[in-house]
């Protein structure tokens, strides 16, 4: 190599050349390859902490490396669009100078090793999404999937998730309205938990994720650093097996009291105009985050780790820069903003540290102990992320239904029997032991209740509501994974058709397995391909989402599982409409086919 | 019959929000001194068992099934004979 | 009449009561922050549900320490009507202006859901505009509602009238006696599990909490004469 | 350095929800021999004093003022004087 290396090595960590010759990349979850491309950005071999960086930034869950090129395909614009995928939540008009903040993500593998923490810190996620907006988040929405009830370890996973749910929601204060569960043996080692968070804007304090003007300082509030989550990103992008038991101290606690102290510091600092960009420390935390907010501001950063807060003894550079802890946001404001920042953090008891500046040279440098520890284009962290086509094959199981009439097996099933069944089916029950854990009237807003088609938030100030509903239906994706897409898309539809509201556009989050596999490729590819033509059918915009793959495990895949998260506006409060029945001697009509 | 104390403590690595917020507290009520509060839980267990270290194996036994998270917390106990 | 709500770090009832005293039942109101002790300006103070310092410890145990707590005191000795509500019903038993105490739920599990209540004692501030025996609907959203207090301290309670709401259907909490709301001796200070707020319109699933407020806005007129 | 760790109990005449459930829990995972279960908590408290006596009494009066309800809990605690 050229250039000498004036970036630092730890002592206790390996060297550069260690990690080269014995290929330890590949424990992050880097290829051969990819950790060449590395090589040749840097112009010279990375150290511990630059090769642990690019790992995360370059996982699926960051980059999203196997679905970017398919993802493209779906419908994005409208007119009511203000923000399609890209930032914290897409963004959505309603007149007024108002507009709806939505998305959904998984936290699924978190879920399967911790159910409780691992929900719970999967809607505190989402939470942050949304106010990073500039929104207050105003509902609550999840989709779950788990194995068979008969398992006792299901029944630990399901108690267990929807406590979590209830405990983060109810806690910081932002109603859970509605959700899904479906019960099936596809999910038994696997199981999904989707979060979806609704928020309301005001047009002028739309907030964004970036990092921009020389020398502005770079603020970091909230939660102290520890070495929770470290390697929560990559993990999210493995198939769980056996080893992954050994990662299990990599989960993180959630703590909503400090999520709901950080919601209301933010919004106050929104309301200022303090904030020139601001952004979650989510998965792959302060690198995820700070990394994003250079490039997409076409910056620089560098940063002081010495100065971020810590809750434990000796942390690495590596160890500071991948921790997952939780409730933790990063601001760049205006220089001479600080101590506007820090007396607002101060009066919610949050803590606040300046720890580091914007910079022009679009170099991403970090220091520790007074050494610079990691020198890296900032551009290839996020714009030079790798992209993979995988193959794709149609499945042999998708060839053998081809041939199977299904309507001549259930020609002797007796109806009345066959619809016992069915209403008593865990499917079909009700779902309330789940939903009378959520708060769904906190904010006193709601006015459609979970139990009806979707669920109905009204906006105050204006005799506007919001329709939502989460839907989703891994068997049909599975037997017909396009056909299966559009029906996810109509059926969210419909739900939120049927509260009285036109549908306004959707968030997803596509939960599937292996795509390196190229029969689950394909099942992605197809899902898709139906989805989008169902949102162009609908206009119904696609304005963020989420992408979770390696949904398996030994080797086995879940069902390809698309979940659509819609949201409809109802112009007028007196068009609401609920399910049920009303009065005897109402008139009931059958509409469609 | 035998009496188990189980000690259930988080480890040491995870987060303790609610040991963090009572330190506040603590601290905003004059006890300034207080470096650190950590928060477990203390279970009393009486036991049927025939011997003490049947006792013993079932305690055990139940702090891994059910009493504790081993992702998140460690165990202790002692088991002492009652009348 | 002069309505304050107390904010503690945690309150996320707070703009709901807000909302139901400034836009539904059209009195002032005004956000206490709690580091503030001088509530002297205030004729009523209700302390709102949520989680004030994440529940942590003990369901309102932190809040309790307050300096608001002060200010909450005095009033309460002034004869100014206090309210706690969930999360503020914890805190008024954790300073002892309420006697007991509360548990967790009795089945482990929060609880959302809009139980029938029934008025006990339609003789006070809070009560005077239901009939006694009256059943309403009023929601409930809470983890730790299982109220306890020992035989002497219950027997007190029923005594002097003190219970002035039960559950009259299913208890969601396990609470002794099925007990959803108290108040003290002198009748000016109510803790209650059940959220009043939640129950000011009828698109909210219930309007049956409004009485309570023009309750206590039609005492106020009459032994304060001007409201 | 002081470290004290602290017992918070409920009072006997107390019914403990938590401990019901926890007990019929065990009782279907095959812990049959169980009789009782009780939960408590179990602090520990790290403390910059002076001296034991002085820890000692701080302990005390924080038990007193928050850390435990009296009444419904007890409160008990060791201390002892670490590095
Ligand atoms: N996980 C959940 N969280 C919140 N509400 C839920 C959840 N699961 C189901 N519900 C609510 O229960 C009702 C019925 O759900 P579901 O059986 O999935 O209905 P549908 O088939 O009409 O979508 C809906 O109102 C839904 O919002």
């Amino acid at each position: 190599m050229q250039l000498k290396q004036l970036v630092k090595s730890l002592p206790h960590e390996p060297t550069p050349e260690k990690i080269r010759d014995q290929a330890l990349y590949k424990e992050l979850g880097l290829r051969e390859e990819e950790y060449g491309h590395i090589v040749r950005h840097l112009g010279r071999l990375p150290n511990w902490t630059e090769v642990g960086i690019y790992s995360v930034m370059w996982s699926e869950h960051c980059s999203y490396k196997h679905s970017k090129a398919l993802l493209r395909k779906f419908p994005t614009q409208g007119p009511r669009v203000l923000q399609g995928p890209g930032e914290g939540a897409g963004v959505i008009d309603i007149g007024d100078h108002l507009a709806v903040v939505f998305k959904i993500e998984s936290h699924n593998h978190p879920s399967a090793i911790e159910p409780f923490q691992g929900a719970a810190t999967g809607v505190g996620g989402i939470i942050r999404d949304v106010f990073s907006m500039g929104a207050r988040p105003v509902a609550l929405l999840n989709s779950l999937r788990f194995g068979e009830l008969t398992s006792p370890r299901v029944r630990y996973l399901f108690e267990h998730v929807v406590a979590g749910i209830a405990h983060y929601g109810n806690c910081i204060g932002i109603p859970t309205v509605g959700g899904e569960v479906v019960f099936d043996p596809a999910y038994d080692g696997n199981p999904l938990v989707n979060a979806m968070c609704v928020g309301i804007l005001e047009h002028d304090k739309l907030q964004k994720g970036i990092a921009k003007g020389v020398g502005n300082p770079v603020i970091y509030v909230g939660a102290s650093t520890g070495r929770d989550g470290i390697h929560g990103a990559t993990f999210a992008s493995e198939e769980l097996n056996e080893a992954s038991e050994e990662k299990r101290p990599a989960v993180q606690v959630g703590d909503p009291f400090m999520e709901k102290l950080l919601l209301e510091a933010c919004m106050e600092m929104v309301d200022q105009g303090l904030l020139l960009g601001i952004q979650d420390m989510g998965a792959a935390g302060l690198t995820c985050s700070s990394a994003e907010m250079a490039a997409k501001g076409e910056h620089g950063m560098e940063l002081n780790l010495d100065l971020v807060p810590q809750r434990e003894k000796g942390m690495t550079p590596y160890e500071i820069m991948l921790s997952e802890s939780q409730e933790r946001m990063l601001l760049v404001v205006e220089k001479g903003m600080e101590e506007k920042v820090k007396a607002i953090c101060d009066k919610w008891g949050l803590q606040s540290a300046v720890i580091g500046h914007v910079t022009g040279d679009q170099r991403y440098r970090l220091y520790f102990q007074g050494e610079l520890v990691a020198d890296i284009p900032v551009k290839t962290l996020v714009d030079d992320a790798p992209c993979y086509a995988p193959e794709q094959k149609v499945p042999d199981y998708y060839r053998e239904n081809e041939t199977i009439c299904p309507v001549e097996q259930v020609k002797d099933v007796d109806p009345q029997e066959a619809l016992l069944q069915v209403v008593s089916s865990v499917n079909m029950a009700s779902k309330r032991w789940v939903y009378q854990q959520y708060d769904h009237m906190i904010r006193t807003s709601t006015a459609v209740r979970p139990g009806s088609d979707a669920a109905v938030i009204v906006i105050r100030g204006t005799d506007k509501a919001l329709a939502m509903s989460t839907d989703g239906n891994g068997r049909y994706v599975y037997l017909d994974p396009e056909q299966g897409g559009r029906i996810a898309v109509a059926e969210a539809a419909r739900n939120v058709v049927c509260a009285g509201a036109e549908p306004l556009g959707l968030t997803d989050c596509l939960n599937f397995g292996n795509p390196e596999k190229p029969e689950v490729y394909w099942q992605f590819a197809q899902a898709i391909e139906g989805m989008s033509a169902a949102c162009r059918e609908l206009e119904t915009p696609v304005v963020g989402g989420n992408v979770s793959l390696y949904n398996e495990t030994k080797g086995q895949a879940i069902y390809p599982t698309p979940i659509v998260g819609m949201v409809g506006l109802i112009e007028k409060r007196e068009h609401i409409t609920t399910q049920a029945f009303k009065a005897p001697g109402d008139v009931i009509l059958l509409l469609g086919e | 019959m035998f009496k188990a104390t189980i000690f259930v403590t988080l480890k040491d690595s995870v987060l303790d929000p609610q040991g963090v917020a009572v330190k506040g507290s603590l601290h905003s009520l004059g006890f300034v001194q207080v470096q650190d509060v950590r928060i477990g839980k203390r279970l009393e267990v009486l036991l049927d068992s025939e011997s003490r270290e049947q006792a013993e194996e079932q305690v055990q036994a139940m702090c891994e099934k059910l009493l504790a998270n081993p992702v998140i917390e460690n165990f202790a106990y002692e088991v002492e004979e009652v009348a | 009449m002069r309505f304050a709500v107390t904010v503690f770090p945690g309150s996320n009832c707070d703009i709901d009561a807000i909302h139901a005293i400034k836009d539904v039942l059209g009195e002032s109101v005004t956000a206490v922050w709690h580091k503030e002790s001088d509530l002297s300006k205030y004729d009523a103070i209700i302390l709102p549900g949520g989680f004030s310092y994440g529940d942590y410890l003990r369901t309102g145990a932190l809040a309790a320490h307050s300096p608001v707590m002060e200010g909450v005191r005095e009033a309460a000795e002034k004869g100014k009507l206090v309210i706690g509500i969930c999360n503020g019903f914890q805190i008024l038993l954790e300073t002892g202006l309420l006697p007991g105490a509360m548990r967790k739920n009795d089945h482990l599990q929060f609880r959302c859901s809009i139980p029938t209540l029934r008025v006990e004692n339609n003789e006070t501030p809070f009560t005077l505009q239901y009939r006694e025996g009256e059943l309403i609907q009023i929601p409930i959203a809470h983890m730790e509602g299982n109220y306890y207090c020992d035989e002497v301290t219950l027997a007190e309670l029923k005594r002097n009238k003190q219970i002035i709401f039960r559950y009259a259907g299913e208890n969601p909490n396990g609470s002794i006696d099925d007990i959803a709301g108290i108040c003290n001796r002198n009748r000016n200070v109510l803790g209650m599990m059940p959220h009043p707020e939640r129950a000011v319109c009828d698109w909210m699933g219930s309007s049956d909490g409004m009485k309570l407020f023009t309750s206590m806005l039609q005492y106020w007129k009459e032994n304060y004469g001007a409201a």
